[in-house]
């Protein structure tokens, strides 16, 4: 019980470290930034670690986080194989490929507005097909290893990047299309200078969205079949065998993974809508 | 100088009904596939029409496994038609689903030895039923997650602290896959003795509030400096402001997030649905898969996505009715 | 009333036919119980679903129980109304595997969370590699819930029950001769499946023993009708399932199946399968199951007791 | 009202300064480095004065109506507003605030917008109602009580905007280029009826223009300012009657202080 | 310049016609039904003109600029620009158009702005690179090519977006109330400025205002409309000659044309 205690008293601790942080004139710098979320975190995990041990939650419940950080750096080997089969060849060969042909299809039906009218209710209605359910097919069409993964991917970002990067083409103000209407400038001209970087912060906007799409698309895939490696199957198998430490591990590699992809999406929006209001501040 | 010049041209109205652009889509969509079905179905078929008896070429079906799709079509056109009646089809031909769809809806119920009909009650065979059951999780998830997304973000917006701290948690929250969890969390929930809807919705709020969360801190920041100046110069509190600024001019925002939520909400039922099998679509498509019933997955995938487009349609309804109140114009 | 919570191993269906009838016809109530049945499903594991204390007795395969004991969670089987093991490997027959020898290069589906056992043991008794190091070895697919990957050749050879799997191949309109098939029992490797199993603390509370084998009886005594009255029990358990998926000629057929399967055993274990059970598991080669023997594993408590009354 | 550019010590007055100024600075810390957006700003009003702030864009006149309405804080220098510090004078409620842009919410209704701060001040429903109508008359919008923000013309959304800060009735108005959207002639129309407004009830008006004619139209007294750093460089008393029509702009007074107004802007600017 | 608000057909005349428009009609099909934007309108431009167009809001001077840049068809009547369809005139290039809001690529450099109609028009680099650097000077913007636009003042953004509208140096100008929205000094100077480059290059320039002196001051010809339907009722040729100092205004010739503007502007209102 005395952990339960301490648990609550390190919770109230990081916090009120964090607002003097974040209140302070630490609040507005780059480290400061990087510092609350961090410390947060950290409360979180002391949090968890602390409880688990107050309360005896059983291991093959929820293992605490100590036990889950020696797990995975015991399989760093076995994690990396998974990793590599998941995401690199499941979740960013998907990724690229579904982004990439949303992008086109954009490109299509911002041409013609009858693609438009017809194929966005249309695309609209698929993507709210749910995963479970395409998964299993996929699996069935495109075989148990990673080329069904990357389908399941695919079809998962395809919608909201081309809704995003729909919208973006279609963001430009009257003015700035009149401007080129009164140089005579042709379609594609129009495109390069001037709707296509209009359509940069939307279309990183789903670049971004797609990032945990992706990530979380590959791993489900997994559940309906796979080789012996991955990360879904590895968070299955291991559930059915108790190791909760290893179910976790492989969470936390798809956390990192996740969540440095999406930082590397997020810096180069940053670095490429530099000029944008949103990024100005 | 040229005579060229704008003459006056008022449209004329149109005499007939226009076609919406989505019609012509639909049709090619099921032209494309039937043509997909051929190639995809064409080794069950032969198979099938072999074991009834026929002569397909090649005769082995060690040969056939190696060979692609397209060829045995070519060498096979006689038993192309088959392909769309398969037992256990790849990709069922689209009759076959709409079969299935009404076979387990009205022919159910109507027919069926449990059908409402018969019995007086929905029967558990049928995708009204299932419906049913995936819909009360996907309301209770939402209603949790977006009163969560909200208060989340009414606090994000309130108080630095929570922006700088829990803002990035949401991100990385959302990088955990939760399908991969969801069999978990429904046995933690067994082990405080939750049972039911309960474990279901949790699943699906936990997939809706995040966009809720987003949308909401962009809605709550949406007013600009010199309409929060203007509350300033009131001297009004920030329990004013949120009342009477923030929370009016974040509605367009909230719909926007609600709609996507609530399709998130949908998924997360019918994830939750997959490892209880005990009703809901979800456990109607994992059966489906189960059993190779192919047709029976595609149709509750259907009427799932069905389900999202009516949610999304009625708060989409919603959202005019109260911008219109408002006097928004959309 | 006491309050039993039973989870199952899988969805509802036959393979658990014998609760559903004591529960239906009633035998529960005789022994004042009061019964809830948690269906299973794809990556519920009952073992951990008894650990978080959301069961009080479960349906398991001994080799998973016997390793979430070895993982520190201390099951104990306290009955065993399986007798003989229904898992097998179907291949085709026109690809040419004729003995276990032929498998080695395949590709072959094989379930996992916690299924794997059976197979791994019986592989390493084979001498065949399986995590792909080996040039001989099997590829091994983590199968899905379906006959999916045998139909359409993505597999040479599947687990299936003989109860269940093996039949929807043949649904699918394959004739058995077009199959070859090995079964456990037959290669020798034969481990036990569907045993009910308790937490080994409960078992020193007097009253929790009591009330088991009031529960083994009554189960004892729905499995014993099930397999006197497959098509009534069929039925009992469609009525149970709320998924509405299960067929009735599916479910008699495996009913059928199924009590080949529970034919003679009082639900008692005997010692002599635990232990080919066991050994098999131990005998993993490189990488076994189970490390060392087991201990406490079962016990007669419950069933002495049961079968006393 | 009292100013001194170059002097530190306000000359004595009679009526009660409202505002009063001295040596105020105020400096943005901005990516760029710092901005000097007022500099040793010091300044009287008095109580009925209506003055008006003009000068090239960027020399601080929004900057300087913010200070007084305490939205911003000076860095230096003392201020205060009724005799108070100005956000003690803010909570006091002492001010009605005009923005450029109508800034008016479009989910209410324009009897919405105007009831806004009576309900955030805590008047009751009937005195709500009452003032409501009584301003909406004021501004001449009596019937477009229930119409919303965008289904009036922008001329009519000021009108509405500028009832909404007098519904509370505080003695000062502080408007920051309220006519800068709007075309000329609706500009006269609605100058000519802010003077006889002022003229009615006796507030005291600060107002920021970029219009040179209509500063000189409406004031008593002109502030010219200058950018970089932002101060001020010019006050010069209006020698027009209270009373104004608008032809008054044909007068030489009124060309002879437009003429020293554009002057003193044209100095800021050559300096 | 010639006009013909009342009579159907146009004087005679010496200067091409650059811009000729006979009885144009503009209607916008609305929600709210119809909205008659321009109502027979028939206007001349000869080379090398400076045309001001000056009326209240809503008046259709931004469609009648509009109908002539090809941006807007009229649905009624015929105009020709350089003896063309308004249409070929916009594909053989033969304006800039300036907007009202300078409608910079927040993207693109100033620099990079003013390259834009320069790569479209397919421009060799050097070229490019020379007109750049012409224009930025011609527009006193030298030195700033690297910024972005929101590193600029209003004042300097307007002047960029002028420059871009020069570099591919067509013969016509529209511009739409460019000054609009910077400050009366900046306006000022600016005023001066396209003066001596109408000047200078003998453009012809098309100019829309809501200021009386701004039209006044610039222009050869003032076309003034009414709204509701949209139509010319006055078009005042000024007799001020073409080098205009800036204190030009306070001359009577000034004040009298500027009276004249602000009579037929309220004549259009009272209507
Ligand atoms: N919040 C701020 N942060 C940084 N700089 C600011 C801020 N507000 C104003 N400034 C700068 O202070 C100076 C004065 O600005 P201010 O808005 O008071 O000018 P102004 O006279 O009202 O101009 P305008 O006529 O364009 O409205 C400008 O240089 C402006 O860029
Ligand atoms: N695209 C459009 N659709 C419908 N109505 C329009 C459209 N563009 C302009 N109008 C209407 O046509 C009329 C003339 O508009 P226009 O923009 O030409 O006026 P303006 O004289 O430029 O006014 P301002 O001085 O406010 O710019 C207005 O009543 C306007 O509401
Ligand atoms: C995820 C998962 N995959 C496979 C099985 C295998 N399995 C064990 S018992 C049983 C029923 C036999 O018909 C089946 C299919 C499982 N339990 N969970
Ligand atoms: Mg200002
Ligand atoms: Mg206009």
């Amino acid at each position: 019980m005395s952990l339960v205690v301490f648990a609550l008293i390190l919770w109230a601790a990081g916090w009120a470290i964090n607002v003097r942080i974040a209140n302070g004139p630490g609040g507005t710098t780059r480290a400061g930034a990087l510092a609350v979320p961090i410390i947060f975190g950290a409360t979180l995990l002391g949090m968890w670690e602390l409880m688990v041990r107050g309360f005896d939650v059983p291991r093959v419940i929820l293992p605490p986080p100590s036990m889950i950080a020696t797990t995975f750096s015991e399989n760093l080997g076995m994690l990396w194989g998974d990793f590599v089969q998941t995401i690199l060849k499941g979740a960013l060969t998907g990724y690229l490929m579904g982004c990439a042909a949303a992008f086109l299809v954009a490109l299509l039906v911002d041409r013609y507005d009858y693609l438009r009218r017809g194929l966005l209710p249309l695309g609209n209605f698929m993507a709210a097909l749910p995963i479970v359910g395409t998964a299993p097919i996929l699996v069935m069409w495109f075989g148990f290893g990673w080329q069904s993964k990357a389908a399941v991917v695919v079809l998962m970002v395809f919608f909201p990047m081309l809704v995003n990067t729909v919208a973006g083409l279609s963001d430009t103000t009257n003015m700035q299309r009149d401007l080129m209407r009164t140089y005579a400038s042709s379609w594609g001209q129009t495109l390069l200078k001037l709707r296509l970087p209009a359509a940069l912060p939307f279309i990183f906007n789903g670049l971004k969205v797609c990032t945990t799409l992706a990530l979380v698309g590959a791993i489900v895939a997994e559940f309906f079949g796979s080789p012996t490696l991955g990360l879904g199957f590895r968070i299955s198998t291991s559930i059915g065998q108790l190791d909760l430490g290893m179910v976790w591990a492989a969470i936390l590699v798809a956390a990192i993974f996740g969540t440095l992809f999406y930082g590397i999406i997020a810096g180069l929006e940053k670095r490429l809508t530099y000029w944008h209001a949103s990024q100005r501040g | 100088m040229s005579e060229a010049v704008a003459e006056g041209t008022a449209p004329r109205p149109h005499r007939r009904l226009p076609i919406p652009p989505v019609v012509p889509m639909i049709v090619a969509l099921i032209a494309l596939w039937y043509v997909a079905a051929v190639p995809m179905n064409i080794k069950e078929a032969l198979t099938q029409v072999e074991r009834d008896g026929a002569v397909v070429s090649p005769e082995s079906a060690v040969e056939r496994r190696d060979m692609s799709n397209w060829a045995l079509v070519a060498r096979n056109p006689q038993h192309i038609a088959g392909s769309w009646a398969t037992a256990r089809p790849r990709l069922p031909a689209p009759h076959v689903v709409v079969e299935e769809l009404y076979d387990s809806t009205i022919g159910e119920e109507v027919n069926g030895r449990r059908g409402l009909v018969r019995s007086g009650s929905l029967s558990n065979r049928s995708l009204v039923y299932h419906g049913l059951v995936t819909l009360n999780a996907t309301f209770v998830g939402f209603l949790i997650g977006a009163v969560l997304g909200v208060a989340l973000a009414i606090g994000i917006v309130h108080s630095r602290v929570m922006d700088m701290s829990v803002m990035p948690w949401a991100i990385v929250s959302q990088t955990i896959p939760i399908v991969a969890l969801a069999p978990m969390i429904i046995v933690v929930l067994y082990s405080i003795g939750v049972q039911g809807l309960i474990p279901k919705a949790v699943i699906s709020a936990y997939l809706s509030f995040f966009p809720v969360v987003v949308g909401m801190v962009k809605g709550l920041r949406a007013p600009d400096g010199m309409q929060l100046d203007l509350m300033r110069t009131y001297n009004a509190d920030a329990r004013t402001v949120l009342q009477k600024l923030r929370l009016p001019s974040s509605v367009p925002y909230l719909f926007a997030s609600l709609k996507i939520a609530i399709a998130a909400s949908l998924v997360g039922a019918i994830v939750g649905e997959l490892p209880v099998q005990r009703g809901g679509l979800g456990a109607r498509m994992l059966a489906g898969s189960y059993y190779g019933q192919t047709a029976q997955i595609w149709a509750a995938l259907l009427t799932a996505a069905a389900l999202a487009a009516v949610l999304v349609g009625l708060l989409g309804w919603l959202e005019r009715k109260t911008l219109a109140r408002m006097g928004m114009q959309t | 009333q006491d309050e039993v919570t039973l989870q199952l191993k899988w969805v509802t269906q036959a393979q658990f036919a014998g609760y559903y009838v004591a529960l239906e016809n009633g035998y529960y109530d005789e022994a004042d119980l009061d019964v809830t049945i948690l269906p299973g499903g794809p990556d519920i594991a009952p073992t951990q679903v008894i650990a978080g204390g959301g069961a009080d007795v479960i349906v398991e395969w001994m080799p998973a129980a016997l390793a979430a004991r070895e993982n520190g969670l201390p099951l104990v089987n306290v009955a065993q109304p399986f007798k003989a093991s229904g898992m097998m490997l179907t291949c085709w027959g026109d690809v040419g595997i004729e003995e276990p020898a032929d498998l080695a290069n395949r590709t072959l589906g094989v379930w996992f969370f916690g299924n794997e056992y059976p197979f791994l043991s019986w592989m390493s008794q084979l001498g065949i590699d399986t995590d792909g190091a080996d040039e001989n070895g099997v590829e091994v697919l983590k199968q899905g819930f379906n006959v999916d990957p045998l139909l359409q050749r993505q597999a040479d050879c599947i687990s299936t029950m003989t109860y269940n799997e093996y039949w929807q191949v043949i649904d699918a309109g394959v004739a058995p001769e077009e199959l070859v098939t090995f079964q456990y029992e037959n290669q020798g490797v034969a481990t036990l499946e569907d045993g009910l199993y308790v937490l080994e603390d409960d078992l020193e509370d007097e009253a929790f023993v009591d009330k088991m084998a009031r529960f083994v009886d009554a189960s004892m005594q729905g499995w014993k009708w099930a397999e006197e009255n497959p098509e009534e029990a069929a039925m009992i358990v469609l009525d149970y399932d709320e998924t509405g998926a299960q067929t009735e000629q599916h479910q008699i057929r495996m009913m059928e199946e199924v009590a080949k399967l529970t034919a003679g055993t009082e639900g008692a274990l005997d010692e002599a399968d635990y232990e080919r059970t066991v050994e098999t598991l131990l005998a993993g080669g490189s990488d076994p199951v189970i490390t060392k023997e087991p201990e406490g594993a079962f016990t007669h408590a419950v069933t002495d007791k049961a079968l006393a009354d | 009202m009292q100013s001194a550019a170059a002097q530190s010590a306000p000359a004595p007055q009679s009526a009660p300064a409202v505002v009063s100024a001295r040596n105020l600075f105020l400096t943005f810390q901005t990516a760029d480095g710092p901005v000097n957006a007022l500099s040793d700003v010091t300044l009287d009003i008095s109580k009925g004065d209506f003055v008006s702030f003009i000068g090239p864009s960027g020399c601080g006149k929004t900057t300087l109506l913010r200070c007084i309405a305490a939205l911003e804080t000076p860095t230096g220098g003392k201020l205060t507003v009724n005799g108070m510090d100005p956000d003690a004078a803010r909570k006091a409620r002492a001010y009605g605030y005009v923005f450029q842009a109508a800034g008016l919410y479009p989910w209410r209704t324009i009897g919405g917008n105007i009831r806004l701060p009576l309900e955030i001040m805590g008047f009751s429903k009937s005195e709500q109602e009452e003032r409501v109508a009584r301003v909406l008359d004021l501004v001449e919008l009596t019937g477009f009580e229930k119409k919303f923000p965008w289904q009036l013309s922008g001329g009519m959304q000021q009108r509405a905007s500028i009832a909404r800060a007098l519904a509370f009735d505080a003695d000062i108005l502080l408007m920051d280029e309220p006519f800068g959207a709007l075309d000329e002639i609706v500009r006269d129309r609605l100058n000519e009826e802010l003077l006889g407004l002022w003229d009615r009830t006796g507030k005291t008006i600060a107002f920021v223009t970029h219009s040179i004619p209509e500063a000189v139209y409406l004031s008593t007294h002109i502030v010219v300012m200058s950018p970089r750093p932002g101060r001020i460089t010019d006050v010069i008393e209006s020698p027009l009657p209270r009373q104004r029509p608008l032809d008054i702009r044909d007068s030489p007074e009124f060309i002879e202080v437009a003429h020293r107004v554009r002057e003193g802007l044209r100095a800021g600017y050559e300096e």
